[in-house]
């Protein structure tokens, strides 16, 4: 267990009432506008103190409001990539990112022309913030918090500006940054694939409380949860890559699936994201088809949704996935309880 | 050391520096004054300023310094006198008989009287007690802008905001914007006197030949020439 | 230019204006960033009370607070005789004793003119700057500090000007004593005194208004270079 | 044609050089971060001069560099949403929001009170802005420009900040304002989905200038997209409505499809966006699927996309649809140009 | 408290500093915010004279500034026949002479606050603004002037700080006439003058200290409602 917070912090209506704990790794927060993340952010950085509350780190106590244990910020040596990205209007872009390191003597973890590299802001370094787009913004304040060589890295929707290319560049190189620095990050974020490609576990805040957590299986595929992207966070085994078709096979309790991933070492336990809309339902053995990923199984519930549309949950081999049909294809496929189905998924869909 | 450090009233400036050129080429040792007002002047003295030599704008001043033991009394004198004049702007003097009972706020009409500010200004201390003497005072109490200093009062006159002012004639002298329209006669106020002494504090050897100088009928063409009268 | 021939006493005094305005306002200075800081952020008891002390110079008429520079910091004066046996440092009439009385006088407008930046600065940045790893004096010299530079070299102007015009507590506090502390402005102030000085004022008053616009001149290009335009690109 | 652009401009080492015409609607803007796209809305707002340049709106000209016309910016009346919120600290939420119609005699096309319950700002109207959440921050923001009544509303990422559920709540009154009020728009964004949905016209600007521009259909299927999800806009009219099934029947060159949606009348032109990552391909009809729309075509080109992943091109009677499928299928189904398939689409994918 | 007792002319003395170090301060302001805007945003020929000439009341001698301030706007002075012809404005030798005596000497302090607020309003809400319909005079009333607040309400204090303690340039442009434009400040300072004044001087000195502080306090309030605090809830 490496961070653990329980905190209360009232503002006029609002209320934040959370506790968690959490192990190294990625936590996920989400939560609707408004709901407390960067309030939960805030406190956890020391940026905010919480009324009553108890946060401890790597078994340090930061915050105990109770024995009035107030650990500074600048103690703490928490990253924090912020909504707005807050950079320092006097200092050029290189200075803003070598800011963290003179305040300290820690050997640079994060090396900065490879991080200014990925980022893709050589050409920035030596200019100021004030006409810098605002992606571009965006892109040096992940730099600057990075290269602070962070104990913690609190990140607050860091890639919600960034274009669809770029956001994949980053993408991973903070998954090197979990794998291999072990740094642990807690993420804000809105979108439910950037998070289960990342997260380890998930929080959902609601109304300043925490309405549920765990991994993100069973977060995601909770009702509580109401988003397009909603789907399963299944774990399997990489069974073998396919360097010529740019494939790994991985293998899940419910049967074997191909993933859009090449490279990926055997025997590596990988998250696979199975949106629910990318799920068919198919009651005899499709032919012929693209989609790769054909899993047997039955239905264990059908779950009716809003406008027309049916959740089917389907348990292959003990593993859950779900599907998202119109009632109209329930009908037709006369789809009941128990009937044993195929579930079709398209391996471009697949995330891990 | 024999520099001589002289504080001195500041309207005493013109002629001194003449004086002090005269000193200077005989070769004598350097002189230095800071020129203030004499109240800020006594202060300081009283405060432990490095003066030598004190010349007052008025009695009282010197006698503040006095009574606080800080002269050498033996050297006080009364250096120099001055006159008391009544001026109006160049362009409306007419001549003006100054005697008991002239009409003088008639003159003055509805404008103002200007001199120094008759509590703490010395020539405004003086022109009081002349109007006084005069029996004017409680007529033109009220007309009376009261300056900080003969200098500023002699501008109120000169740019014409004022009819009339009381001045030194000294100042009177110096300025083409005002015209001398009355002499005040002597003995309607306490004689205006710029007395001067050597301090306990002076460390200059020079001090007392320089006292002495300033003393000899050598300076006085300078202070006469300024409109001041020798006193000793 | 006959006219604007000066002589050596009047030689002495600008050299002595431009010296005691410079050294008032650079000693001043971190005294006037931290008691801004301390106005700014500050909560403290007597937090009023050091404000009213900070603008006393400006309520008071001049003259009033050279005396009681005079009383305070004179040989004889409660400060004035122990930093004299402590710091073998004198006031009285000497120019230090004139660079004190401007810089007093310069003060409240130093102080007031960076606790407006100080106070304009986004708490926002300094948190940025602590999750950084910078601790309260880093963040204020790294962050709070540059982003002050607008009002620091305001109230540096105010304070140099105000040096340059100050007469009436510097002549009350150390006299005029040509060549140690007769300023400029106590040049000028002297020459009003006398009959006839008119001309020579007025020389001497241009001689001031030529330094003090080159300083301003100077200062106005140093804060364009600090160059703390955040705008957008003016359009309008 | 409503509004006409032709704009030169630089700092530094960024030229922006566009030049575009636009009907009524909404047109996309999309790019990479530092493409210049906000730089663009800025010289159509009038809040930058381009170096050369000429613009008009509604046969009015506002910018014309040659004859030194420049209409300021208040008097253009275009609705602003920036990307950063700019909400005025001083005042409060609700005077930020009448901020607008403190200065136009206009009558008020929004209603006030709608717009606040469509945003959910309710509870924050006699707040200042100081303490907003951000997406709280950005959903005034957007309230603001709409009850100015504007002109033409220029929005630059407005939706970023905020969480699917709530743009799910936004986007179809932006249609309304676009269909009932026929305000046009010019809209930024890294989203294809949210712009698909809106988006009459489409386009791409990178480095400064315009790589791709026409209707959506055109722009996104054109190889210079290079995102997850890129697809096809093919537009069609309503058979009929299963008010019961909450579907719609719609009528494509293609064949008949079945979209998600009650309740749109018969005969209305609607755009289908069918992403090519959620189009299946078979070789054989399939049977029993939960995938209601098949539709028959043949192969007219494979185009390699990188790691292993291909691009089928399919003509479905007349509509050019896009698969995305791996080259491990291309071999295992033996898919070779010409060949005829049939192409599988979850209705759950398709978008109005 | 017999101590404390002052006499007629006193009382006058400290109603009309009041009356005039408000109605200067009042006055001043339009034409301070005007003229800080110029100097804020302007751009045009002669920016730094202007700079310089609001500049000049601190940079002079405050007698020379009255001295000034008298060829101007005495009964013969330029500006001073033509306003009392035109609108029946008469300074001199009366109290709106004093006021203007401070307000002048107030200006450069007023001008400098305001210009430091100006200048660090953030110019993307000013965008915001005009594409919310304002034009440019809405903008600079409900978005520059309302953010600028801290820097009005500075150089407000400053400004009435000032008048309260000004003497110089007023009694040389106005004289020194009780009940007319006799301030608190001619008045400390007149007493200064004589010997034994001393007491008097410092009870009229504590009574504008009393002053002075309340309307320091009442401006610190001021400015906290004014409540521009944007900053996070501070934690350290
Ligand atoms: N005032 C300026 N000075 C210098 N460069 C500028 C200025 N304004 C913009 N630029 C540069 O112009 C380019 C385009 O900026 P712009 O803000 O238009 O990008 P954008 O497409 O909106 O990007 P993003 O999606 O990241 O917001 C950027 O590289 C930016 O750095
Ligand atoms: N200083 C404050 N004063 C009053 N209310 C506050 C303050 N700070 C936060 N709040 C309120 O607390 C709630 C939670 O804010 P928070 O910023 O944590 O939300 P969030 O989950 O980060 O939302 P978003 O996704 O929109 O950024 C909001 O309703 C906000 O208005
Ligand atoms: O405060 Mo003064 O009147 O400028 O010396
Ligand atoms: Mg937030
Ligand atoms: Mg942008």
């Amino acid at each position: 267990m490496i961070l653990s917070v329980e905190a209360q912090k009232h503002f006029g209506a609002f209320a934040l009432d959370a506790g968690f704990t959490s192990a190294a790794g990625v936590t996920a927060l989400f939560g609707r506008s408004g709901s407390g993340k960067t309030t939960l952010l805030r406190v956890i950085a020391g940026l905010a103190r919480p009324d009553v509350g108890r946060l401890t780190f790597e078994d340090t106590v930061l915050v105990d409001t109770q024995r009035k244990v107030f650990v500074p910020v600048h103690q703490r040596r928490f990253g924090y990539i912020f909504q707005d990205s807050r950079l320092f209007p006097h200092l050029s872009v290189r200075n803003n990112l070598n800011f963290g390191s003179w305040f300290t003597s820690r050997k640079r973890s994060a090396d900065f022309d490879d991080i200014v590299h990925l980022l893709g802001i050589e050409a920035l370094l030596d200019r100021k913030p004030h006409g810098l787009s605002g992606g571009e913004r965006q892109r040096v304040a992940i730099g600057r918090a990075l290269l602070a060589s962070p104990r913690l890295l609190l990140m607050d929707e860091p890639l919600a500006a960034l274009d669809d290319a770029r956001k994949n560049e980053i993408l991973p190189y903070l998954e090197k940054l979990r794998d291999e620095m072990k740094t642990p990050m807690i993420y804000v974020s809105h979108s439910v694939a950037e998070v289960t490609r990342l997260a380890d576990r998930v929080i959902v805040l609601a109304d300043g409380k925490i309405e549920a957590a765990g991994s993100p299986a069973e977060v995601l595929a909770s009702p509580s949860i109401d988003q397009r992207d909603t789907g399963v966070i299944i774990s399997g085994t990489v069974a073998s890559s396919n360097a010529q078709h740019h494939v790994s096979h991985v293998t899940l309790r419910a049967g074997e699936v191909i993933l859009p991933a090449a490279g990926l070492e055997r025997g590596r336990r990988v998250n696979v994201h199975i949106a629910e809309r990318d799920v068919l339902v198919a009651v005899q053995q499709p032919e012929g088809l693209s989609a790769l990923n054909i899993l047997e199984g039955y239905i264990i519930a059908l779950e009716p949704q809003r406008e027309g549309t049916v959740r089917v949950r389907i348990d292959a081999k003990g593993d859950i996935l779900l599907a998202r049909v119109t009632t109209l294809s329930v009908d037709r496929l006369g789809l009941t309880v128990g009937r044993p189905i195929f579930a079709v998924i398209k391996a471009m869909a697949l995330i891990h | 050391q024999d520099r001589v450090t002289v504080f001195a009233a500041a309207s005493l400036k013109n002629a001194l520096d003449m004086a002090n050129n005269a000193w200077a080429t005989q070769g004598q040792p350097p002189v230095t004054v800071s020129y203030a007002a004499s109240s800020a002047l006594a202060r300081q003295i009283e405060a432990g300023a490095p003066a030598d030599i004190f010349i007052s704008a008025d009695l009282d001043w010197m006698q503040y310094l006095s009574e606080k033991g800080l002269l050498q009394e033996d050297s006080r004198t009364n250096l120099l006198g001055n006159r008391l004049v009544l001026i109006a702007p160049k362009a409306h003097a007419t001549p003006i008989q100054i005697a008991p009972g002239f009409d003088l706020a008639a003159l003055l009409n509805d404008g103002k009287l200007a001199m120094g500010e008759p509590n703490s200004v010395p020539a405004g201390k003086y022109a009081k007690a002349a109007l006084e003497k005069l029996r004017l005072w409680s007529v033109v109490e009220k007309h009376v802008a009261g300056a900080e200093n003969v200098r500023a009062a002699l501008a109120l006159v000169s740019r014409g905001e004022a009819p009339y002012g009381i001045v030194y004639q000294t100042d009177a002298a110096a300025d083409p914007g005002v015209a001398v329209v009355g002499t005040f006669p002597e003995d309607l106020h306490p004689p205006i006197i710029y007395p001067i002494a050597l301090l306990k504090s002076s460390g200059a050897s020079a001090a007392s030949s320089y006292l002495n100088f300033l003393k000899s009928p050598q300076t006085a063409p300078f202070f006469e020439k300024e409109g001041f009268t020798i006193l000793h | 230019m006959e006219w604007l021939h000066l002589s050596e006493d009047e030689w002495a005094a600008v050299r002595l204006s431009l010296w005691v305005s410079t050294i008032a306002t650079l000693v001043a200075l971190p005294f006037g960033v931290f008691v801004a800081y301390l106005l700014a952020r500050g909560r403290f008891w007597g937090k009023s009370v050091l404000n009213g002390l900070v603008h006393l110079p400006l309520i008071l008429p001049p003259v009033v607070t050279g005396y009681l520079l005079l009383i305070a910091f004179g040989r004889r004066g409660v400060f004035g005789a122990y930093l004299e046996s402590l710091f073998g440092i004198v006031f009285s009439f000497r120019w230090t004793g004139a660079a004190l009385a401007c810089g007093v006088m310069g003060f409240p407008l130093m102080v007031r003119s960076i606790r407006l930046s100080l106070e304009a600065v986004d708490g926002k940045l300094e948190e940025a700057a602590a999750t950084l790893g910078a601790n309260r004096a880093w963040v204020f010299l790294t962050v709070t500090l540059p982003l002050s530079l607008p009002g620091i070299i305001a109230g540096m102007v105010l304070a140099f000007a105000k040096a340059m015009g100050e007469f009436g507590a510097t002549i009350t506090f150390v006299s005029n004593i040509p060549g140690e502390t007769q300023t400029l402005s106590a040049a000028i102030y002297t020459l009003t005194q006398v009959p006839g000085g008119d001309a020579g004022a007025t020389r001497l008053t241009l001689v001031a208004i030529v330094i003090s616009f080159s300083a301003l001149m100077a200062s106005e290009l140093m804060a364009h270079w600090a160059g703390r335009r955040q705008h957008h690109d003016p359009v309008r």
